[in-house]
Formats: structure tokens, C-alpha cells, sequence
């Protein structure tokens, strides 16, 4: 149910040092600002606080420990189980953005440290097809908690991603019960989650892993939530404010613990961790 | 399936005949078996070779006997728990305990309204965060006291609306999800109709998983599906197909684990016999579940959701950009 | 926490066949009806159907199979622990409840059968000081959840209270967390509690063991919630619907399961018993 | 307690003098050091012996440090986990990790406003039923995870109001009562303040409960009491002494373990004193707790709240008319 729009991102190439300019135009306040700058300011605007698109290689890079990363993504790729084909082949638009991304799909899991404390790290790409979930993702995600159950790792989970991804059917539905059977053994094996819902955490996604953190942080600017916007309005046609789905919204309605800015991710996700080191 | 109002017609001219026949003492029973057995040719020809969108129009069919039809004619006694113990109880949803055979269940149902009045009340069959809260404490009753839960599956999907974002219906599917997951007893779920994305799937996680033989299952309905991805909402139909959502297609994917088979044109042209089959399906299946040892039965079911999803490794060509390397 | 008053019971003495004369007039409808007619019908009105009050021994009566009930109510009596007086000393007004009630405290308790299922039965007496919850009261709902998990016997509760004794002070607000620790120990037997909320089920006793039913049953005309009508609006002055705190108004708010007329409560329980019997 | 005002108002004149004798180099410090024996004796003889509607007015005192200014000299870096994942957020009621001596803990705690702005947000340390839910579940997590649980307690009691009875406040209170009576790890519940009805103990049921010397603990209101037994509000003071709510008179009834002694004259003429002592305490309790193997604090949590009541098997004489007979 990718109903979210890459359009509605502020989209700045910053991981390429070769691009023909070094600076580049804020779509939100429209100064001219060094590239360097945004991308040493986790891709914030450092004129107007505006948070542009982070990809997920910028994400762990802005949250872990610097080196101590250790990719765990496996090269497997769908088998694009039902043939599908809309105005374009299912196949071609995997292949497009495996391109644009570098990534075989739209998440990379890993381990690594944050603020010295171990952890198994799976962070979402939504260039990646919205960052929707099919058996892909689904995989990766029960790896990861694999991987931190033999560990005795945390797992923190980056969600950005529209949810589902409808060229895979029932297959994408299914990874929500796929990844919820599975956080079920990191709890039995008394290791924490900690689920860090950005924008867009919606759709199937929200409505099954992302939401059963033991702990639910929402970056600054997230939307959170499970039907769209537009679905509401086209199917209810009801009015919705202005605020609806942003973090604040889900504060206010008890749908999450914290609320961080960007720049205090990684400090805010050491601070909880360390409550579990060494618990039970 | 404007084909299918004709059809109807003329079996209700058969029957008018039938009546004459029977009334006035005319012998008209040789015309009448001759048009039964052209009514019949033309059934199968028409219902033989169902599209996925003619199974979608089935599947959603008004007349198409919904969860309380089926609690009537599979079940005995089904005695409803309603709320959700915080805000409120979703008619749309519907929990309770019932005997299947004289034995003690726990079911969930989905709930579609006929009358325009009902669905007002049902929500047109879409459960709201209350009614996932429902199934959550359902769920746990069954566990609790060791009932088999049965989950009979029909809605569109989530209802989609301000209340229901306020009340987080997603993270209430979530919680439904981990509840299914974590039970101790045996699970069955039926789509007896309409199978819509999370908010089905929601009371959907089990250990067995059946389809009516018209019933469909879909992350996205086709025209939903054919709006985002066609940008086009006539595509509906091609985007049913796409979908594979019917049954028979599920089921060879491995994604369910059997059909409960319906009469000619669907479960709505003989009920009775419908529920007759899915009784027997669901006895069957729990039977086969009661005899498998708990330990068993959970470590079935973590393996039959884990391994869930088709991927390969990635030959050395593609991508044409590598992975990003190890840092 | 005793805000509700007896005078908002019709009440009938129907306990006496002796009463100087057969008929009595209804409150509600004004109708002069035979008084063992009245009785027979569960002390509800035969002409307009108001529900009259029941002592804990008529409902006994009105839902066990006849001769099957034996009393477990050992004769216990506080102790008056804080030795409290008001504007007349608890020890007085313990006396005036016990003589006008026959019985020693506002609960009686006992093992019976409803159409033939065996449960163990706790039935307050509004009667008696509001039906509130002090040690003796709270005292024999522990012991009749011991009675049920040691007989194996599902617990049926029937609640008619205003909340906790004020006379026992912290010793009645107590009784809520003893409630609460020994349903747990019912519920890790495996045995059923059907709670059944009459006219009222309120403060403490809604608060703790009355809200912790498998099943939640209301009889019709019940009132259920916390801080009574009163409270509410001398605390914070605020409107409240007419059907506050009805029946009607908790099943529409997922409060409660069921709401069955006092006719039928008999048959309802032995409906939902008969589930039970023999699960695990 | 009119007569506290006078005794600050010394103290201030005092403190002006010593700074006049400072800043004017007039010496003044004789008279200074008998004014200040003389304030000394004054508050002694006040305060030595509060009778009980004194010590609720203490318990209530708008200077009298609240769970905020606790969890700041008590505790570490308290990390607060908002929200019920249902409808809201109670400010009233806080949930969230800290650490008590570097050791992680869960916190529930009440807290009251102190300006109208934060009363307004916190209801006036009136918790609702979001903040019951919440409790709930930081209990489990607290479970779950193996931290210790400690509650600070100080609420007038739950918020009363539609809002609440809609969302079902008795039964949150019941549920959370229900999640701390189970939850495995070392529980200290501590009244800071004012400990009220249902909403308080709502996060009271512990392994041990202490009290601060000065709060109170209580099944209602003297308020509440008053107009409703003795039909007169302003009998809030008899009601006061009726109710036996005081920590030393509750300590004696053996319903609280201990208790936190408070500087003379209340927590808030010394907050960091009051706060040493009760950190000292907290972790002495959490100490022996822990040394105690989890199977034997179940039991003993058990044995404690189960034994809670005073009864005595009635001689024959009363009632006068004897109890039901057998049927
Ligand atoms: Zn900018
Ligand atoms: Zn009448």
C-alpha cells in the first residue's frame, strides 16, 4: 500500500562527491546551502531545520558508532512471486531502483554500536519502492532479530516505508505475521526492541512490526499511521487536521514514547539501550 | 455477470411453471425438465471458468451468506462477548464462544450489514481499533481456558477514518497479530468472503487457513491497487488478476492450506450446503490439530509464517551496481 | 465510598409471609399487585416490570437449582479496626444491618448448582450498609475463590455495592488488592469468573474484583462506573448523559459483554457455564 | 496551621537581619542566634505534636515536593516512556525507566501541578484512565525486562468526569492492580504525598509499601467522608482523625512497612534531607527484596495483601436474629 509519494520528500544527491556543484538549493526556505553542510548536519537544513531525505546507509552512518558497522544484508532479491506486471513489469521497477539505490531492496540490516553498546540494526530505505515491505524486507527484518537473539543484541528497527508492497500480494500482507511470529522469540529471549518510527511509518509496517516495540520513539517530522490520508478522504471524504498522523498527533493520542529531533537520534537510542545492558 | 440475472430469471420462470404444474393439473413436467437441464448447461458454462474479477464480484456478492449465516448453520449457541473493555464494540468484528459439533470454540467474525441500516452500524463490515481490542482479549480468552479459536474472515479491511487513526488502529492489528501468534491453541481462520489486507489478516494469523471456494484474499483491494499502481480505476480488473487473490490461486502458491468447495455460481445459491462443507472442513482440520502435541502445533505454526516469501540470492549481475560494501 | 442510597430502591418486604396484608402498591406503576406474584417473579413489577430490590438470599434463591445451595458464609464479623464513629458509632450501625438483614455482613457466599453446572456463589446485599466492601466482605470473596479453585467450581460473583466500607478505612481499601491477588490464583487454576453487575456496581468493588470477569454480565436497570453521578458533577460540575452509568451506556462503551433482563440471568449463566465445563 | 505562616514569616525576618548584618558590618548575630533558637523552639512545639487534619494539610501542602522533584534528587536520568498506545497521554501519572544508584529502575509516578497551567495539564495529579493503561504497561515492562518497580504515589484519587467512566476508569484501575499484584521483580510503592482511594492504590499494590512521615494514605477523602457519613462538610477534621490516614497511625495498624522521616515541619522545609532519607530507604528496601529468591517474594506478596482485614467469628449473641440458615 505504497500511498505515499517520493515527491513529497525534499530529494538532494549527497552521495556523490563528484556531482557537478557543491551546493545546492533548500526546496523549503530556498537558500543556496553547502552540500558538505547538509550532510555533516544528518541531512538537515542547517538554514531553515528542514529534514531532507536521509537514505538508509546515511541513517546508520548518522546512529552508529563510526567503523563499527557490519552489514548483515544478504544479496537475496524477490522472486517476484506472482509475475506481476502494471503499466511496467514488477521485475523492471525492482531493477530501477536496485539502481538508484545500490540496494537489492529497501532495507539494510546490521550490527554494530551505538555510544559503545551493541546492537542489531535494521534501517528502511524509502527510495526503495516507498520503502515497502515485501519478502525481502520481511526476511531481513526476522534476521535481524535473529541475529540479535544468538547476540544477546538489542534491536532497533528504523521504519520508513509506505507498507506493503502490492506487487508481491498475499506474499507482502504475510510479512507482517511473518515479522510479528518472529519478535515474539526476541521477547521470550528477553532482548529489547526499540522501533523508531520516521517519515512515513504506515500501511502494513505500522500495523505489525513497527508498532510492537518495547519502546516507540518517533523522529521530529515522522507520519505515523495506518490508512493514508488520501484513502480517508476518498473513502469517508471526512475532515482531517491539519496535524493528522504527524508525531505530534501520536504523542498527544498515546501512540508513542518519545518524540526526538534527528541530531539527538543517536544519543536518545543510547540512553534507552543503556537501560538494557545487562538487564535479566 | 449481467449473465447471472438472466440465469436467475429464468429459474424463477421454471419455478412459476413448476407451480402451474402443480396447481391446474397440466402435465407440463417434460418442458420443465428439459429447460432445468438448459439452466444447468448454462450455469456450468457460465460459472466454470470464473475470471478473478468475476470471483472478486462473487466474493462480495449481496446476497452472499455472511458470518452470523454461517455461525447459525456450522455452530450452535453462539453466545457473543462484546466490548473491547476501553472504548468500545465494533459490530463490524464480533467475538464470542459457540460449539462446533458440541465442543466449545472461541470465534472472531466478521461482520458485513445487508440493509443500508446495518452497515451503518457494521461500518460496511470494517472493524475499528474496538473491534481489534475485541479480538486481542478474544484471543486470550481461547488461551486461557484451552478453546479452539475459529476465525471467519470478511470485511473489505480496516476501517479507514480520523477516530480509528486516533485510537491506533494499526498498532491494535498489531497487538490482534501477536496475540494469534502466541496462542496456545489450535487456529483456524476461513475467508468466507472478502479478505481486505491487515484488517483481515488481523484475526487471520493461524494454524490452518482455509478459503471459500469464491472467497478472496488480497493486500490491496484491485481497486485500490489499480489506482496507485495503474493510475487508472478502471483497471480493477486487471489488477484482480495481477493480484492472484482468488482461492485456487492462493492455494497453489502455498498460501492457504485448502478450499471449502460452493455450489454452481456461489455459496449464496445453496447456503445450506456451503455450511455443511465448511463444517465438515473445520471439524476435520481441528481434529487433525487437537492430535498434533501442543510443542508441535507452535513450532508448525512459527514455521509456516517464518518461512513465508520467495527471494533468491542475487546472481553476481544484478544489481548492476553492487551492494554497498561492508564499512 | 457508599454514595448510593437505599431510598433509590423500591423496596418491598416480601421476606415476611406474615405481612399484615397480601398486596402491596408499586412505586413505579402505582398498581396495587399481589405481593406473591411479585415474588414469584423475581420481584419484578408483573404490571410495569420495574425491578424491585433482591436481597442476597431471594437471589440466591432466584438463581441456584432449588435445594442444591449450601451457605459457606462462616459467621465472621469485623472488628471494627479503627473503632469509628461518625455521627453514630460503626459497631451501632453494624447492628441495625445485621438485625434489619439477618445477616453479619452485606455478602453471603455458598456452593450450588445452576441447572445442574456447579459453581461457588458470592452475592452482595445491598441491604447492609450499601453493600460496601470492608474485611468481612472482602474477606469471603477470597474465600469463596478458594473454595472454587480447591472444588474446582467456576466462581460466580454478583455485585450490588456503593464501593468501599469508609468505616474501615485503608482495612476496606485493601480489600480491593486482596480481591485482586486471589482471582489471580483463580485464573492460574483455569477455573471461570462470571461477574454479574447489578444496581450498583461501583467505586472500590467496580475498581478491583468486579471488573476482572472472564465474562461481564449486567443485569438490566444495573449502574456501573467508578465515581458516582454526584461526585462528578460536585467535583467538577459537568454534564451527564441521562443513561450515565446504565447498562446501555457500558455496553456501548465495550465496558461489558452481556445484558440480560433478571428473568433470564439464570439461563444466562448456564449458558456460559456450560462452556467451561470440562475446557483444560 | 495559621500558626505556620507566623514561623515563616520569622524566618524571613530573620534572614533579612542576617543580611543587614552583613552587608552594614552591624554585628547582630547574638540576637540573630537567639531568634533563631527561639524560631527553633517555636517549630518544635508546633509541629511535635500535628494532629491528623495537620498532617493532611501537610500532606497536601502546594510547597511540598512533588514525584518531579523526587525523581530529579532521588533518581537518575529518568527517562520517560509516555502514552497508553490506546487513546492519550496522562500527565498526571508518569511512567519511564530511571536508575536508583546506577541500577535501572521503573518508575510510575504522580504528580500534581503546581501554577493553574500545569494543574490544567495534570488535572490536578488526578490520574485518568490513559494513565492507569499506562501504568499497566510499564508494569509488564518492568516484568518483562526484570527492573524493579517503584511508584511514587500522590493523588487527591482518579479524575471523576464523563471522560473517564466512558473509557472505563474502574476497570483500569482493576487492571492495573491486577498487573502489579503478578508482576515478578521487586516492587516499593511510596506515598509522597497524598495517597487517594482507588487511584492511588491503583499503583500501590507492592512488595512494600512506605510513606513519607507527613503523607497520607487513605480509602477517601475527610472531605468526602464528612458529607457523606457525617453530613457536614465541615467535619473534614473529625473525618480526618476517623480515618486513620496518618503514616504513624497506619504503620501502627500494620498496613504500610515504614516510614520516611520528614524534616520538622514537612518534606519542603528541606527537600534534598527529605529526599536523602528517602533514597536511603528505597534502596535498602530494593536490597532486601532482591536478596529474597523470587518464588519467596511471590509468596510473601501473596501472604500480605491475602491476610489484609480485622475479623473475629461471631459469638452467638450476635446478631441477635441468627444468620440464614443452611438451605
Ligand atoms: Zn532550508
Ligand atoms: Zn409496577
Amino acid at each position: 500500500m505504497s500511498l505515499f509519494k517520493e515527491r513529497q520528500y525534499l530529494r538532494i544527491r549527497v552521495d556523490r562527491e563528484a556531482d557537478d556543484s557543491l551546493w545546492m538549493k533548500c526546496k523549503s526556505c530556498g537558500e543556496l546551502v553547502f552540500k558538505r553542510r547538509v550532510r555533516e548536519n544528518n541531512n538537515v537544513c542547517p538554514n531553515c531545520g528542514e529534514y531532507f531525505f536521509l537514505t538508509a546507509q546515511e541513517r546508520i552512518d548518522s546512529l552508529v558508532d563510526p567503523g563499527s558497522f557490519e552489514n548483515l544484508t544478504e544479496p537475496i532479491v524477490t522472486d517476484d512471486p506472482l509475475g506481476f506486471a502494471d503499466n511496467q513489469p514488477y521485475t523492471q521497477r525492482l531493477r530501477e531502483a536496485q539502481e538508484k539505490t545500490s540496494l537489492l531492496d529497501a532495507i539494510v540490516i546490521g550490527r554494530g554500536t551505538i555510544q559503545s553498546l551493541p546492537v542489531v540494526l535494521g534501517v528502511m530505505d524509502f527510495r526503495f519502492i516507498g520503502g515497502s515491505m515485501g519478502s525481502v524486507m520481511g526476511e531481513h527484518i526476522c534476521r535481524a532479530m535473529e541475529a540479535a537473539i544468538a547476540e544477546r543484541r538489542a534491536f532497533v528497527l528504523v521504519s520508513s516505508s509506505g507498507g506493503a508492497r502490492i506487487q508481491e500480494g498475499m506474499f507482502s500482507l504475510l510479512q507482517m505475521a511473518k515479522t510479528v511470529i518472529v519478535r515474539r522469540r526476541l521477547a521470550e529471549a528477553g532482548l529489547p526492541f526499540i522501533s523508531v518510527m520516521t517519515y512515513p511509518t504506515s500501511g502494513g509496517v505500522q500495523a505489525s512490526i513497527a508498532s510492537l516495540g518495547d519502546i516507540l520513539i518517533a523522529e521530529k517530522g515522522a507520519l505515523i499511521g495506518f490508512a493514508g490520508r488520501r484513502v480517508i478522504q476518498q473513502t469517508i471524504s471526512q475532515d482531517l487536521p491539519e496535524h493528522f498522523q504527524t508525531e505530534t498527533f501520536a504523542l498527544e493520542r498515546g501512540q508513542i514514547d518519545r518524540v526526538v529531533r534527528r541530531e539527538e537520534l543517536r544519543e536518545e537510542l543510547a540512553l534507552a539501550l543503556g537501560f538494557f545492558v545487562g538487564a535479566r | 455477470m449481467s449473465d447471472e440475472r438472466t440465469l436467475d430469471l429464468l429459474e424463477t420462470k421454471i419455478e412459476e411453471l413448476r407451480q402451474l404444474n402443480a396447481v391446474e393439473g397440466i402435465d407440463l413436467s417434460k418442458e420443465i425438465a428439459k429447460l432445468e437441464e438448459k439452466l444447468q448447461h448454462l450455469r456450468q458454462k457460465l460459472y466454470a471458468n470464473l475470471n478473478d474479477w468475476e470471483r472478486v464480484k462473487l466474493a462480495r456478492h449481496p446476497k452472499r451468506p455472511y458470518a452470523l449465516d454461517y455461525l447459525e448453520m456450522v455452530f450452535e449457541g453462539f453466545y457473543e462477548l462484546r466490548g473491547d473493555r476501553v472504548t468500545g464494540d465494533d459490530r463490524a468484528l464480533l467475538a464470542g464462544l459457540a460449539r462446533l459439533d458440541g465442543r466449545p470454540v472461541v470465534i472472531l467474525a466478521q461482520q458485513k450489514g445487508r440493509t443500508t441500516e446495518e452497515n451503518k452500524e457494521r461500518f460496511f463490515g470494517m472493524p475499528r481499533p474496538q473491534g481489534f481490542r475485541k479480538a486481542r482479549r478474544a484471543i486470550e480468552l481461547a488461551g486461557r481456558f484451552g478453546f479452539p479459536l475459529i476465525s471467519l474472515i470478511d470485511t473489505p479491511g480496516a476501517y479507514p477514518g480520523l477516530e480509528a487513526e486516533e485510537q491506533n488502529v494499526g498498532a491494535t492489528i498489531a497487538e490482534s497479530l501477536q496475540a494469534m501468534a502466541g496462542v496456545r491453541v489450535p487456529t483456524v481462520a476461513v475467508v468466507i468472503g472478502e479478505g481486505g489486507s491487515g484488517g483481515a489478516l488481523a484475526i487471520g494469523l493461524a494454524d490452518c487457513v482455509l478459503m471459500l471456494e469464491n472467497a478472496i484474499f488480497s493486500v490491496i483491494t484491485p481497486e485500490g491497487a489499480a489506482s496507485i499502481l495503474w493510475k487508472d480505476k478502471d483497471k480493477a480488473k486487471d489488477a484482480a488478476a495481477a493480484l492472484q487473490l482468488t482461492a485456487d490461486r492462493l492455494l497453489g502458491l502455498g498460501l492457504v492450506d485448502g478450499i471449502v468447495p460452493e455450489p454452481l455460481g456461489g455459496a449464496h445459491k445453496d447456503p445450506i450446503k456451503t455450511a455443511s462443507a465448511l463444517k465438515d472442513e473445520l471439524a476435520r482440520r481441528l481434529r487433525e490439530l487437537e492430535a498434533t502435541p501442543a510443542e508441535e502445533r507452535a513450532a508448525r505454526r512459527y514455521a509456516r509464517y517464518r518461512t513465508i516469501g520467495r527471494f533468491h540470492v542475487a546472481p553476481p549481475s544484478v544489481p548492476e551496481t553492487p551492494p554497498e560494501p561492508r564499512m
